[in-house]
């Protein structure tokens, strides 16, 4: 039993921190994740050329991870910059690639951008639900169906998209040029897109993709709920900092006990999602990994919005303004809970495995 | 005990449906049920309409020219206005700085003001808050000081809520440097357009702009604009912070959210299933549902209790706090229904003549972010908590 | 609208309290409510005496009330007594004769002690789960089944059993003697019983008993709304007493400012948990009965619950003792959620309705 | 980064799961998953078969005769114990006297004391708290007079739990009334045998007998009962307090708890189906699962942090605040389970051999009820949150 960070994730750790200090600061990124294309293409190079991209694959396959941990230590220092950069659709592509056996180098390079396209209007989340139909003429493969909030859509130069193909999902390659690709920001920053596919002419990449696209989702949500943690870890600095050094009624608001207890309980939220995510990280090449990953992003999702509501309600007004880093963090905070499953939709999953 | 309201009571509501039915403009109507902001002219025009009808100045004693209504007939008002779609009224003019002036302004002052609010000349703004003095009124910073027949202003509000639509501001100055901080403020009445103000927009969480910084140099106010006597500024403030609060549970704006939410819920597909069906999603909507029935009911105890009393009581913090609570979880899973087209930026949410989300709730997330404040301006919960435990447990 | 109570209920409350505080007093109690019969008999002929058991019977009928009003006038003062008399199956009983247009003298008077079957070990609270068996031979009825914690079964002259006859449900008349009766106290105090019926003879009182059932769970619901609301008041008032007089580290614990908000959020509760208590006695007689008493039930049962909670966690060790009244009070509290339907139970039945 | 056991460490881990296997006595694991009472014998039982594998003193160092295990070993032992149902070892004597001994006793004092407690000749009971004086030791009443070689000790003290059983009681008493009220407190061995003693139960609020009051009037001392210097008490319990906990989170309790409640919400009805497709009860248990999930990762980092640091953390508060409510939610989901048959009084939930709840779980709403101490005492959890805030948070 071991819970130390390895030397090469803790410097992986230090240099990326370092690296979003400088490109994603909280003044630049109030700005640059609200104006097209949602991110700023000099970081996304000066991530890739980090190396960062590459951690996503395993040593095996050219690249210098490709473990939970890895993801993980990646995902808490986006997270704690606020970073918008498209950094989990390419993790996703990464994972789909992978079991596609494909090229990842341009990916790793940062040369190729990839979204990966699943959710749809009425299938946000559950595999089960999707729409889109692919379809077969002679050996060219056309998609018809709506793919919809597809982060990183909007500036993609390649799109994974699941598409049903008679009884299973398999998954394509499409060219966002022969797609209706509607690009717009989110209320958290960054950007996503409705991708439009009415015949579109799409690359089979995999057949019976249903265990590729459940690895991928799964590491995307093991990505969010490290970006979460680093996130709720600078919010939960923040207010601290906040309670020792307002000064109200002639004392710091840290001295009311309501708010101390608050802030402890707080605390040993974070410290319970920071666990339940190292337990999906440590499981994610194991047969447990859709259970340990969904008790991790319900436990996440659950604090994540406490925390951001908590971090807004004790600062008070001045947490409610743009200009306030803490409002920016709270908002990434509650909508990470919207992405790949929310904490009820995770919540279901525990429940259906009780009920087996 | 009878929970009903009287003949009177009902025949007054039928009325005020009535009357919203007729005279409410379906513009604006749309724009509220939507929560998109509205423009100045919108806002005027719904305050004349209500004008010609007798029923802005909804909280007015008769001899002022109000409807002279109690406790219960402004809750019957409010909650149909809401029902309806109505915009809320600006209160600063209206339900504060007028009862002020009732109660400690000259006749002079009553008589040039109070027309004005009621016509929509004036339009007044709040200048009580300062950057570090939210809660704690008692460490104000911007000055007066007196030289003839004016005083001189320095200083700054903040949170100034619609101040860009406004001409005048009252505001909470310090007049005495010694002595207790609470017993050197004045209420002082400005005109906006005086030399040496400056204000500045506060842009919001979600990225709307309804609160603003105003900067005071050296601005010239009349001394005739002073409101009762100097340094009598705290009696004034504690008057209208312990005068009757209306609607202050929100209720009218939580049926409005819950029967909103309650429609989304029916229409969300998850799947081949409503959302209304996922057991979870009802679950939360169903505690909802409860407490905003209890809700009600406390409301009008309480009310009950106000117009026996003439004064509502101290658990009207209560209200408040229960209030805040349940209209927030209400924004809360308006947004949760949405799943991930909760996402785009409100002025994104209908890309290219997509919908992402439906159009009544693409500003679910927003809203959300952006009442996250009903918690704490106006005193805020843990105040509020402050307030009850000391008056009511006398802990 | 008016919130004032009638002077006839503020009166019969009043008489109801001296009487139950001399008859009653927690000493006497934590003795006599767990020792078979788990009551006192001279205190029910008391009750009864009172006038408390006619407060259940329309005028028209004999009696002084029936109405929602004077359940819960008379519910609040059993519960802030915690008396252990078999008051809730009375005014059950009450219900079902009244729509069986039986006499209901030897009720009012209460020389007739009877309990209400419904409930049965894989059927606590829905009716659609009964499984006992009404059989007819000629004119002769007999019921099979067993029925399940029988509140005030243990010391009952007569049981009113529901059953299964064919398509729907009937109500019977059961003589203890012909039934097998197991009797017991609960951990609450007071007492109930198991019964067993094999071929029990039985007389039929109600067919299709459907909606008299629902009318008299309705009514028991309310009545235990109103006892938890009594017991709450009285809990919270020696909580509000403990916090002011206890001294920790030099100054009373309700000085911790902790304790004080979360006594506020107490207060608030309670208040909440009487205002629907007071919708759902307000619609005992309209078409929306069962929705105002499910949510009555549902939020009384959450917040009972919570009341019981924190009245000894700011007690500390000494409402853990069985000579403290705070301990006996939150067993109630916390067991009046297994009576009629859980809180789950009841927000189950309001999910229905919006789902409908 | 590895979660995972060392080879030692799963070797270790089937040695134990070996040994219960083979020595835990089937009629004793019946009692503690069925939370019914054990008796002084069974206790003693276990004490010596855990003696006799050398594990008694699990917390003891090798020189002292202990087994010298760490955190980790502690851990998997603490685990596998409740998930085989193995008795609690009791505390008193050998986790937290024997430390004591070991830190201030005298070499007398350890030669005589230590193998006593592992032999099971002594049953300490702890005598630390008083009426008034729970988690606030410094105002300790109880006074210990020096006269001779003896002290004449008065008071009272309460919650001794288990004392029925003991037959001698560790105490702080006052030895000196000027100065700071924490400086005159010694740490004092007693014979409860001793004349001036008396021991009344306390019923707990379930009806169990589990603690007790204790009264000394005039009982005699000898002066070589005194462990550490006179007035080093306070220091003596500090060191106790902050001395490592073990278990503090009680995962094993809850592991075993969960287990529990599940099978019953696989076999309890409601109507035609099983409690667990029950969507509300199912997500009630689903996520206290999730929790538990985490505090086993959360405990295991603490227990590596404390290995590697030799002593635990403060983080120690956090552990006993999130496996309190934990335990506590698992009591409450079996007592919710049952529905009406949580109801009757334990002593009668088998009414005429008839089963009302299922045996093992017939105690469900007692041991729900007895287990709202958890949360008070060895620190209410208040205390826990204040400690945090100073000491973490530096609030």
């Amino acid at each position: 039993m071991d819970f130390e960070t390895s030397d090469d994730r803790r410097m992986l750790a230090d240099t990326l921190a370092r690296f979003l200090a400088e490109a994603c600061p909280p003044e630049k990124r109030a700005t640059l994740a609200y104006a097209a294309p949602f991110h700023d293409h000099e970081a996304w190079s000066g991530l890739a050329g980090l190396g960062v991209l590459m951690a996503f694959i395993p040593e095996a396959e050219g690249g210098l991870g490709g473990r939970g941990f890895d993801v993980m230590t990646v995902f808490e220092q986006i997270g704690r910059a606020l970073s918008p950069e498209p950094v989990l659709p390419a993790l996703m592509a990464a994972r789909l690639l992978l079991a596609a056996r494909g090229d990842v180098d341009g990916l790793m390079s940062g040369e190729v951008r990839l979204a990966v396209a699943i959710g749809e209007p009425d299938a946000p989340w559950d595999l089960s639900d999707i729409a889109t139909r692919a379809e077969r003429n002679a050996d060219r493969w056309t998609l018809t169906g709506r793919k919809s909030v597809v982060y990183g859509g909007n500036d993609a130069d390649r799109l994974l998209v699941a598409a049903r193909t008679g009884e299973g999902l398999s998954l394509f390659d499409v060219s966002p040029e022969n797609a209706g690709v509607i690009g717009y920001g989110m209320i958290d920053g960054g950007g996503a897109a409705e991708v439009i596919l009415d015949a579109t002419p799409a690359t089979l990449l995999i057949e019976n993709a249903e265990d590729a696209l459940n690895d991928a989702l799964d590491h995307g949500r093991l990505a969010l709920c490290a970006e979460a943690l680093g996130a709720m870890d600078h919010v939960q600095a923040l207010t601290l900092d906040y309670l020792k050094t307002r000064q109200q009624f002639g004392r710091p608001i840290g001295k009311n006990q309501a708010l101390q207890h608050r802030m402890v309980d707080l605390m040993t939220e974070i410290e319970q999602a920071r666990s339940i995510t190292i337990l999906a990280a440590s499981r994610m090449a194991e047969g447990d990994r859709a259970r340990s990953v969904a008790m991790a992003k319900h436990l996440v999702g659950r604090v994540a919005t406490l925390v951001a509501e908590e971090a807004i309600q004790m600062h008070g007004g001045i947490a409610m303004t743009w200009e306030h880093p803490v409002s920016h963090y709270a908002k990434r905070l509650v909508m990470i809970d919207h992405q790949l499953g929310d904490t009820d939709f995770h919540l279901s999953r525990l429940m259906e495995d009780l009920r087996a | 005990m009878d929970l009903n309201f009287t003949e009177q009571e009902l025949a007054f509501r039928e009325e005020v449906r009535r009357f919203l039915d007729e005279k409410l403009p379906a513009e604006i109507a749309d724009k509220v049920i939507a929560g998109r902001e509205l423009t100045k002219s919108d806002m005027e025009r719904w305050h004349a309409i209500l004008n010609a009808r007798g029923w802005l100045a909804s909280t007015w004693p008769v001899d002022f020219g109000g409807p002279g209504w109690g406790p219960v007939e402004r809750h019957i008002f409010e909650e149909e206005a809401c029902r309806a779609g109505a915009p809320r009224v600006l209160p600063f003019g209206l339900h504060m700085l007028a009862h002020v002036l009732m109660k400690f302004g000259t006749k002079e002052q009553q008589d040039h003001y109070l027309p004005r609010i009621l016509e929509g000349t004036d339009w007044w703004c709040q200048g009580y808050s300062e950057p570090g003095a939210g809660s704690d009124l008692a460490s104000l910073r911007t000055t007066a000081v007196r030289g003839g027949d004016a005083y001189l202003v320095n200083g700054q509000k903040t949170w100034t809520t619609l101040g860009q639509h406004a001409n005048r501001i009252f505001c909470l100055v310090r007049t005495k440097k010694d002595g207790k901080p609470q017993e050197g403020i004045s209420f002082l009445l400005v005109d906006l357009d005086s030399p040496g103000i400056e204000m500045r927009p506060i842009r919001l969480i979600e990225g709307g702009h309804e609160v603003n910084e105003v900067f005071f140099t050296d601005v010239r106010v009349p001394a005739e604009n002073l409101v009762g006597d100097e340094n009598q500024g705290w009696t004034i403030a504690k008057y209208l912070l312990t005068h009757e609060r209306t609607n202050i549970a929100g209720i009218g704006f939580s049926v409005q959210a819950f029967e909103q939410v309650k429609a989304l819920a029916r229409t969300v597909k998850r799947g081949g299933k409503r959302l209304i069906d996922d057991p979870l999603y009802a679950a939360r909507l169903a505690r909802v549902e409860a407490e905003l029935e209890a809700l009600k009911i406390t409301n009008l105890r309480m009310l009950s209790n106000a117009q026996k009393n003439g004064q509502p009581g101290l658990e009207s913090s209560m209200l408040k706090i229960k209030g805040t609570v349940i209209r927030q979880a209400l924004n809360d899973l308006a947004r949760r229904a949405l799943g991930p087209a909760a996402g785009p930026f409100p002025a994104e949410a209908l890309a290219g003549n997509l919908e992402i989300a439906p159009p009544e709730h693409a500003r679910a997330a927003a809203r959300y972010f952006n009442n996250r404040k009903i918690s704490i301006f106006g005193g805020s919960n843990e105040i509020q908590r402050n307030i009850l435990s000391k008056s009511m447990l006398e802990l």
